[in-house]
This record gives C-alpha cells, structure tokens and sequence, in this order.
C-alpha cells in the first residue's frame, strides 16, 4: 500500500459499490452528518458526480461558491501542477444564486445530500445578497467563503482582516438561522485570529483551509502557465499546512466545530485532522484525480474509526478528540 | 455561464447500466513509437472500448506522484477490447508514459467528454494537424462503419506523417501534406477545385482537431463556404468530467466547460469566421 | 525521466565528478557567483558534506544560522514527513558565533566556498551581536533569517511584523558593508510588504522562503509527532508557493536581487525561479534526500542556460528575467 | 552542542578513494518475511558490504514519491558483496519496502553512522529486543572474525524468535526469550549467576540495541557492575549523514546528532545509570 492513496484506488479493499451501514456519525454545529466527509466546495457539481455515486452517501457536499449573479471566472488556462499538487485559479466561475435554488440544490436535496451551500463575494452586499436568498432554502448549512485566492476584490482580503471580517460577520449573523460556517484562508501570518473574529462574531463553525498562494512557470516560455498568473494550492501537498491550521485553531478555540480541509487523500488523513481538532473534513482535489475519492474516503474513515470508540463517540456527541 | 445539463450521453448510457466506472488499472497492450518522441499506447479496457466515441478522449494517470493530475488524450482507435491513444511526448508526464511496455499497467478514466455529432449521412471531412490527428483517425474507423456517410480525411503534419498508416486504414480517400509543403487550407481548395468536396451527392461536414490557428484557419474557409464544422478542442484540465470548471473555452454562450460540454464545439458556438 | 528528479539521480545524465568548467555566472548584490545555485541554510554542514564533493563548486553555500552564543534546540523528535516535504523543527541548534569564526568559516573559505552566513536572532540585541563578529570576517555575504517558525521568541515574529523589520534593519545596516540578504516568510498575507520594508531600510538583497508552518500528527497515538508539535514545511510540495512568492515580489520591486528558495530538487525548477525573477537560487531539503542535490541541480542548469543566451547574460550582469 | 569534528572513519576512508558514495540504485538479491510484519532484505552493493561496521546504518529510500525522507536501517550481515537489512513494517515507508521482490532495485546511502567500537578484546555480550537485533547479529559476525574476542547474545524478542537463524550463526553462545517468557535483564542475571559473563578470562562488554526502556534498564544494570556499555540509539532523521541536526539525542555533552556522532553511545554519554 502506497502512502497516495488515490492512485491505488484499485489495491485497497474496500468497494465503494457494495452497501454500507454508516457507523460513525459527526455532528457539526448542531448538524448531524452521516459520516465525517464531505466534499470541499469547488470540486463538486452534482451534474458530474451523480454518475460515479450516490451523493447522499457522502457527510455533506459542500456546493461551488455561489454569488449573487452569475460569474464568468477568470479567462484559461486555468490550472497548472505542482508536486502533489494542483493549483486553480476558476475565479468563481458558477451560475449565480438563483439558478442554484432553481437547479442545483432542489436536485441534490432531491437526491438526499445534505447540503452545505458554499457563498461566494466581491464586497460585503454581495455576501448578503446571497445569504438573504439561501436563508430559507433547503440548505443545510452555509459556508461562507472569505478566502479564495483568486478574485481581484473582496474574496480573501476578507479572510485576511480580522477586522472586516467581523463586520461582514455582523451583517450576515442577523439574517438567517441556519449555521454559518466560515472557511478560512491560511495566507495569513496567524490564522487563530480571523478565527476568532468570525466566532465572536457570530460564526457557528470554521473550515479550513482554502487554497495556498501559488504559482506555476512553463520553462518552454519562461511565462506564467494560468492566464491569471498566480492561483491556488491544494492537494496532497498542502496536507501539513491545514493540520497546523486546524490543530493550532483547536487550541485556541476549545469549542468551536471545526470542518478540516487540505491534502486529504485517504481515511487515515481525514483521521489525522480528527485527531489534530476537527470534527469532520471535506475533500477537495483529491476528487479531481479519482472521482470516487471522498466517498472512498468515507468508507476508509469508517471503518479506521471501529477502532477508536472513544473518538468516534465524542464525534458523535458534536465533541472532539483535543 | 457553464450549462450544468448533462450532455455526456455514454455517461448516460452507463448509468442506465449502473455506475460508471471510477478510476482504475489497466494493462497495456501494446507500446509503439510512431515517430521522434510520437508514441502509440494500446490499453485492454472493454467499457471505454465498447462506449467511446469519436473525439471522446481518456485521462491517463502517472505512477509518479508528483504528477496526480489527469493526461487527457482522444481514443484514437478501437479494436475489440483494445483501445489506443497517440499522443506527442511534451512534459514530464508524457515522458513518464512513453516509458511503458506492453504488460505495464496504467490508470485510466474514459471516456470522457461529448464526441463529434455523426447522425447526419455525409462525407465528412477529417482535417487535422499534428496531434490532432488520433480523434480524426477515431472518427474515420467509426465513419467507415456507418451506411450512409464516407470519410475524407485531410491531415498536416510538421515533418514527419506518423499516423498515416492508421489514417489511411479507415478512408478511402486522405490526403496528407507536411509543413514544408503547404497547409490543410491549400489541400482544402484543391479538394473544392477538383470538385471533391461532395462524394456520391453526400455534402461536406468537416470534423477537426489540432492547433488552434488551423482550426480558426478551417473553421473560416467552411464558414465562407456554409459548411458545418466541429471542433474538437483542447484546455489544460482539472477533472476531465465536469466538477471543476478548471477546463472552460470561451463560446457564444459564455464560458463552457472543455471536458463535458466539448472538447467538440460547432464554429457557431466558438464563433469562429462569422 | 521522473518529474522527482531526485529519486532518479542515477538516471541523468550528469556526471558530478567530472571536472566541468562553469559557463554561467550570476551576480547577487555585486557578489559574483560561479552558477546560481546554493545551498539554503540549515541543511548544508561543511563537516558533513566535504565526504560528497567540493563545496568551491557550488555558486555558494549558506550556513546553518548562528547566534550569539551556542543554542541547544527544540527536543527530539524534530522531524515529520508529509507528502512530497519534510517537517522540521530543529529550533536553530548552531554552536554559536564565536565557534562559526573559528572553525566553519575559516574551514569553507580554506576550501574555497562563497559563504553566505545566517544570522538568528531571538531579539534585536541578538542579531546585532552576530552581525559585529561577522562584519569585519571573511564571509562573502549575511544572512538574516527573519523567518524561522521554529523558535518562540524572534525569529519569524519579526519577519511578519514590517514596522519589527524596518527597525532591525536600521541598526544592522549601519553594522557592516558586507551586503545583506533578509530571508523571508511565506508565513504571511502579503510577502511584499516586509520585502519592501526591508528593502527600504537597507536590504541589498532577499532570500525567500523560508518554511511554511506545518504539522503531522501519528494515527497510531493521535499525537503530534514533533516533540515542538508544529514544524516547518519545506520540499518539492512548497515549490509553487516559493514561485509565488518570488514573482511578486520581483513585480512589486524590480531591482532587488532575489535569492529564489523552496522545493527546488532539478536544475529545471531553479530555472523556473529564475523565470519568476530570480537572481540565484539555493537548495534546502533536497540535500536531506540527496547529499550531492545542490552541485547536480547547478550542473542541470547550467546546461539549461546554455540554450537560453539572453537570461544567462542577464544574470551574469546582475539583471533578472523580468 | 554538536560536534564539528569527523567521527565517522568509514568516511574518512572513502575520502582517501576519492568522495564517499553519494545516493544511489542497487538491486534486491533476496527477500523474505521472517515473521508476521518482519523483513530482510537484501542488496548488492560492494562498497557497503566492505566498509560496513556492527550499528552502522544505510539509508533506504521509497520509490513513492510522497515519501522523500530516508528510512534508516541498521546492517544485519553482509556476505561477499550483499548486504541485508532486517526490518519492522511499521507505517507506510516499510510497507512499501516489504513489498520489492528480488530483481527489483531500490535507493540507498551509506554506510553511516558511528559504529560499535570493537578494538578491546573482550567478551562482548550482545543485549537485544525486537528489531534491535540486526546490528547485534552484524556485531556477531564481526566478532567472530576477530582474534582475541568472543561474543554472547542475549535476545529478547515480542512473540517470536524471527532472527534466532541469523544470531546463532554467528555465535555459539546464544540465548533469547519472549516477552512471555520474561526479559534480557533475566537473562543478563543468570549469565551472573552461572558465571558466565567472563569467557576464557575476557571481561564483558555491553553492545545493545532496542526499545529504549530495555537499554534503560541493561545501563543500569551494566553501570551497577561497572561493565562498559555501548548502546545503539534511534532518532527520527532528516539526513543521516550530519548535515540537518534534525537527529539529537539528549547527552551528558549536550545535545548530539545520532547519525553522526552515534548511532552508538555510551552509558556515560547517556548518563544512564549514574
Ligand atoms: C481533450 C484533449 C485531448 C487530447 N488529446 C491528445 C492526443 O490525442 N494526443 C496528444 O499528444 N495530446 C493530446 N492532448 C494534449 C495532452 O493532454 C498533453 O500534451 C499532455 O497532457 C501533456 O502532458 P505532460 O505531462 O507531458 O506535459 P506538462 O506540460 O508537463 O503537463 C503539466 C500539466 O499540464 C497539462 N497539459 C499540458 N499541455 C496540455 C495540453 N496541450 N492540453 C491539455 N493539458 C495539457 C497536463 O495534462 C498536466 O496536467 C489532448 C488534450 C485534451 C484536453
Ligand atoms: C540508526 C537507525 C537504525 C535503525 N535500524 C532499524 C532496523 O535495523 N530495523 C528496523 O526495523 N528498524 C530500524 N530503525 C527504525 C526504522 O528506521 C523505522 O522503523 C522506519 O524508518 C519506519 O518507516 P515507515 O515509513 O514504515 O514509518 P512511518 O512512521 O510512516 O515513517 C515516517 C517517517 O518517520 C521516520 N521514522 C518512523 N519511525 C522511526 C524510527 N523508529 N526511527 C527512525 N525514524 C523513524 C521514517 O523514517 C520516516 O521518515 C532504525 C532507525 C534508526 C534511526
Ligand atoms: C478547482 C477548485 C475550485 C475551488 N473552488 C472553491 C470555491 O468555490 N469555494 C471555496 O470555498 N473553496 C474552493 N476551493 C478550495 C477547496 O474547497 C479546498 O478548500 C482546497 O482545495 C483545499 O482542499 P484540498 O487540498 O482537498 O483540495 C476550490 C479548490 C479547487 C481545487
Ligand atoms: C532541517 C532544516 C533546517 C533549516 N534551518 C534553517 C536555518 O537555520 N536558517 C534559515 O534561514 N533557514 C533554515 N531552513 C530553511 C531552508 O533554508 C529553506 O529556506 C527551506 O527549507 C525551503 O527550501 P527547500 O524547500 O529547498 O528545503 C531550514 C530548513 C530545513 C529543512
Ligand atoms: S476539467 Fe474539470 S470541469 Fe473540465
Ligand atoms: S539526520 Fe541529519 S544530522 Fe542527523
């Protein structure tokens, strides 16, 4: 067995295909989760995945960041490699809001998902514009994204500043129920801080962490490989970065539910950010290489976790192992 | 905008038949070199055998894992159970599989991605450059099996014509020409000067795949001439099925998707020669 | 050929043990390097790389960072991997300055090495006192390491704080002619911004980067496998954010020499930092690896120069790529 | 505070030839599980199989990319121009080692690393638990080559007695025991008792090697007799050939890399059992 796991999807032993009993629920925020793994936004559309799964088998599925009209992104190419990497520079691109309500998420809740609805913006009217339309959908839980790299306003200068992070914050709290979860960028010098601005101000849970800034050159050229020159890390590679970052926010915020992302290819690394402070992790690049990964994933989770009753129950009970 | 309507139709075929299926090994059948780093890789793969069409491609994976993202390439032949891709040796990924040998195994997802529209009786007219080429070579063994259309094939290559033997294997009537000798475009007019553009009453449909100058270069010429065009394009890729929006073109109808709403697109929907 | 090209050390085509006459030059803040490639600090130990080759091949050599007086270290384990990266937190052991004077520096430059010495700090006094033993010695170039996540006190504190930085570098700069590299961290929002403080106050070059905060932890115990818990990340996975980082700070200042580093392991990827701007790069975790990395990766590049005339005759000028 | 100064006379010897071996391929002549999860494995490599000392250690390395670090192993024997090693799978890196097959090649550094001093004739008396044995069995063969010494092994082991074949060629007075069975220190008092920790007027020397409670407690014992103790140490490593510091191991002269300056200390550097 190789330490990447996804390219041997073959080798281990587990068939996705064959029926499951869940074992190990999460509660995050108050939301119970079949199974600790959901996907990460951005590296889910239904329209592609449903032919591979069925999506209710997942945790949850974190949607594409969604805004309040639609988004053209930025211009291709628009990803490079890195070693055990990927980097992304979409800008957003998605169909706004209200084709979401309309298509998207009717379909997935339809299909038995449960739903985190990623939200997506340029300013702060942006963010309340769609968190005004989410706020009595079917959505389960909403994550809203202050830490995309690649847009040219708002997006992660938000994440950034602790700050206008709480401001924006302040304005999104009011307007709905429904949990908010707030995804954090690691392009910070201390990610403990914007944490803690987002939860005295409201937040409900964190997930972290978004892509790393990054950049690939093609030495044919000497030119930038993506057309908009920098874009996002993510992959196996960024691993260690988002244990720190969930690990350090842990310590600092006992209580807060936390979503860990980054560089999860297997049960046994979803297991380490459970281990590091997470209650659950969503999956993100690791589904480009192998469309089956998250829910592979899950199955891995589930059954490491058979041997670690004691984790799985503070899990369960929306408590976590630190 | 990207459409989210699954247009993918072997994918809906599959799921009729229960899932498709994931990422997995296959074992390589056989491992040629065509020309200077030009490679022919044949894989055992009965699903993507038995459902890819024209134009449809397959990404391939390396064993290094520095390199995870997937190496899309179009099928350029089927036999039985065995597909094949040719493909350029360019980066360091493409270096990796032209180390294989038949008995080596590779990980593979296919098909993947809408092929050329064939439900129309023409003559349809392959018009490729370099490694443009495997779809067109695809598409000519698929064309040669329908009753009522016939191939032309039409191809440039910049020195050497490594995939002739398997052009000319499916039509009857290719042409071929190198950089040094000319373009697509001037064996386009000889075609329409000798009157060959139509074959047995069968009007012209051009189907292409290759560089990007060539095929705005073809899509013109049809356009001055209202002929439909497909073309079958190429953009650096996250997924190859449509969950990343990592591969999109920019079309009439906003920005669509490469891997799932291509790689075929018409020359309305691009634009090009109106 | 693998894109890992140290795995394959074997399978190039180089042969490091034949006599080979440099044929690019490069020149960071007047200082001429025989080829742009150095080690990185921390991971170059005379003592234990004179076995493997002639460290005067190298285009220079940065030590491991020095302090005023002898420092112990972060307990053991120090160490973790992660996929494609090393973890360390070796928390600047060095035997102090006084030692470095008389026997490493005097030993490399007998041996023919353009040493570049890294100066640590736990505070400003610190820096200063190792900076007024190295002022009148016979290293080519400092050092000063502003970017360490592994200590408590310093260190990267000051690297992420350009108001800490501006000042250190107002009572350094007046200290010595010799010219002064600031390292820098990737461990914050905008690297530009102590680039150009630095700069401003007196830099005559940049290094960068340093490592990323990082951590693992092992599923056998669920602990953190560093006895210092967190570490520093370094390796091919960091090559794309060092490119990053490089490029924009090359575009927000276009006359600072920039000494390029991070998962740099093929003459390929120093190219690449030279594309991204550039003037010389150095090689850290590679060496863990692969004791001969930093003289193959100066061969490979300085094989790939020789079709690329006019960024060659830039470096050897002094200039950049871009 | 770490020592500058070379200790490392298998280098210094490489040096006078030219420059020591730096990372390099070699082919696996044998491989074979001695017991559930253990391993040895075997390689051609000349310059290894001449220059290696008891405890001195080689550096392997996967052929997975994700895992770039060394995986470190004691020398167990060499034979002519092989040299094994004797492993535990233990996590993803032995995993993937226990799976090559003779034929197959893997990457190696070394030999490095301080080795047992073996330059005072004596009873040397092998103490060893679990994967601490292969070096004691290289020890074994050593000693038995050398004139004026002999040796005694006392093995302890978890469950099974995997490396009793390798131990017991080397040296005719041999014991071990299970964790059910007891422990070496039991072992270690009969020999006491019985008076054997002499032979033929030789007084004994301690080298041993395993988890560090078990040497904890043979220093103790070894320092309340006054017999000299040389105990093998492990650290997680960077680079194991002195150049990261990412190895230390807490002595009575601070703080010391075991690659270079051990993997061998003694008690009193230890300041066990004082
Ligand atoms: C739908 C489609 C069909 C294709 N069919 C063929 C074919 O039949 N024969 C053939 O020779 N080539 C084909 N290509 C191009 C082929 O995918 C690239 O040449 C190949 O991926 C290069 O990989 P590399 O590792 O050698 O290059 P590198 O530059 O080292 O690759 C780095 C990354 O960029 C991507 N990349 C680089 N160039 C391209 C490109 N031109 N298109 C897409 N991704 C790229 C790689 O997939 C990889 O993710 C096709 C591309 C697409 C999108
Ligand atoms: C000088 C020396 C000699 C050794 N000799 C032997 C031997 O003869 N037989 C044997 O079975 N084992 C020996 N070990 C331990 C062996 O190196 C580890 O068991 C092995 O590296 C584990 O690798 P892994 O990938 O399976 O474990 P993982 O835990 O997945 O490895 C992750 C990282 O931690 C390192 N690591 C993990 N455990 C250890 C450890 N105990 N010591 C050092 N590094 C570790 C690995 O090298 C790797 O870099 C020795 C260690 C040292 C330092
Ligand atoms: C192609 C791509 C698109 C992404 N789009 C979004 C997005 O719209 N909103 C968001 O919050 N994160 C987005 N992300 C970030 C991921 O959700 C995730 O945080 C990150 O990739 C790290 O996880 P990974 O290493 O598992 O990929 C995107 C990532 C990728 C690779
Ligand atoms: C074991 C180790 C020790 C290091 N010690 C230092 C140090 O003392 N001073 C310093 O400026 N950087 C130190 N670094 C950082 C490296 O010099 C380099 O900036 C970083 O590792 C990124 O480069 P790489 O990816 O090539 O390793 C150390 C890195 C490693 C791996
Ligand atoms: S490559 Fe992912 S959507 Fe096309
Ligand atoms: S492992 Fe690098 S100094 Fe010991």
């Amino acid at each position: 067995m190789s330490e990447n796991a996804t390219t041997n999807a073959n080798d281990n032993h587990i068939n996705i295909y064959e029926a499951h009993e869940w074992k190990h629920p999460t509660k995050v925020a108050g939301v119970t989760w079949k199974n600790p793994v959901g996907t990460a936004s951005g590296t889910f559309q239904y329209a592609a995945v449903r032919w591979f799964y069925d999506v209710s088998e997942l945790g949850a599925v974190s949607t594409k960041g969604c805004s309040p009209v639609p988004w053209e992104g930025n211009q291709s190419p628009r990803t490079a490699e890195g070693p055990a990497s990927n980097l992304n520079a979409v800008g957003l691109q998605n169909p706004g809001v209200d084709h979401y309500l309309e298509d998207d998420l009717p379909k997935l809740k339809a299909a038995g998902a449960l739903v985190v609805a990623n939200v997506a913006g340029h300013c702060d009217d942006d963010y309340m514009q769609v968190v005004a339309k989410l706020a009595d959908s079917t959505a389960d839980m909403l994550e809203i994204n202050v830490s995309c790299p690649n847009v040219t306003h708002g997006g992660m200068s938000v994440g950034t500043d602790p700050v206008a992070l709480a401001s924006l914050m302040d304005k999104l709290r009011p307007m709905t129920d429904k949990p908010l979860v707030v995804k954090l960028t690691p392009n910070v010098t201390d990610i403990t801080v914007p944490a803690r601005a987002a939860v005295e101000h409201g937040a409900d849970a964190l997930s972290m962490i978004n892509t790393l800034l990054g950049m690939r050159l093609d030495i044919r050229t000497g030119e930038p490989i993506i057309a908009n020159k920098t874009g996002g890390v993510s992959g196996p590679a960024v691993l260690p970065i988002g244990i720190a970052a969930v690990y350090r926010t842990r310590t600092a915020l006992p209580d807060i539910p936390i979503i860990g992302i980054g560089g999860i290819d297997s049960g046994e690394k979803a297991l380490e950010y459970l281990y590091a402070g997470a209650n659950a992790v969503e999956v993100g690049a690791a589904a480009l290489f192998d469309p089956v990964a998250p829910l592979r994933i899950a199955r891995e989770l589930d059954d490491l976790l058979d041997a670690r009753p004691e984790l799985a129950a503070k899990l369960a009970a929306g408590k976590t192992w630190r | 905008m990207t459409t989210f309507t699954p247009t993918h139709d072997v994918v809906a075929e599959a799921q009729a038949a229960g899932f498709f299926p994931p990422r997995h090994t296959v074992e390589i059948t056989d491992a040629r070199a065509l020309a200077d780093r030009v490679m022919r890789l044949t894989f055992r793969d009965p699903f993507i055998a038995s459902h890819a069409k024209p134009a449809q491609f397959v990404n391939l994976f390396t064993h290094d894992d520095f390199m995870l993202m997937p190496r899309p390439f179009g099928v350029s032949e089927v036999e039985g159970d065995e597909v094949s891709v040719i493909f350029a040796v360019i980066g360091h990924g493409t270096e990796q599989l032209a180390q294989l040998k038949a008995g080596d195994t590779v990980d593979v997802l296919g098909p993947l991605g809408r092929g050329f529209n064939l439900k129309q009786d023409a003559n349809y007219i392959l018009v490729g450059g370099g490694l443009g080429v495997p779809p067109l070579i695809c598409a000519a063994q698929k064309i040669a099996s329908l009753a009522g259309s016939v191939a032309t094939s039409v191809i440039g290559y910049r020195d050497e014509r490594f995939a002739e033997e398997y052009v000319s294997r499916h039509t009857d009537r290719s042409w071929s020409i190198t950089n040094a000798e000319g373009n697509v475009v001037d064996l386009l007019n000889q075609l329409e000067t000798s009157g060959d553009l139509d074959v047995d009453g069968l009007k012209p449909v051009i189907l292409s795949c290759g560089p990007l100058p060539m095929m705005k270069a073809v899509a013109a010429w049809a356009a001055k001439r209202g002929i439909p065009a497909q073309l079958s394009m190429e953009q650096r890729m996250g997924c190859g099925y449509g969950t990343c929006v990592l591969c999109t073109v920019d079309t009439v109808d906003g920005r669509l998707k490469v891997c799932t709403d291509g790689p075929v697109f018409t020359r309305e929907q691009l634009g090009w020669g109106e």
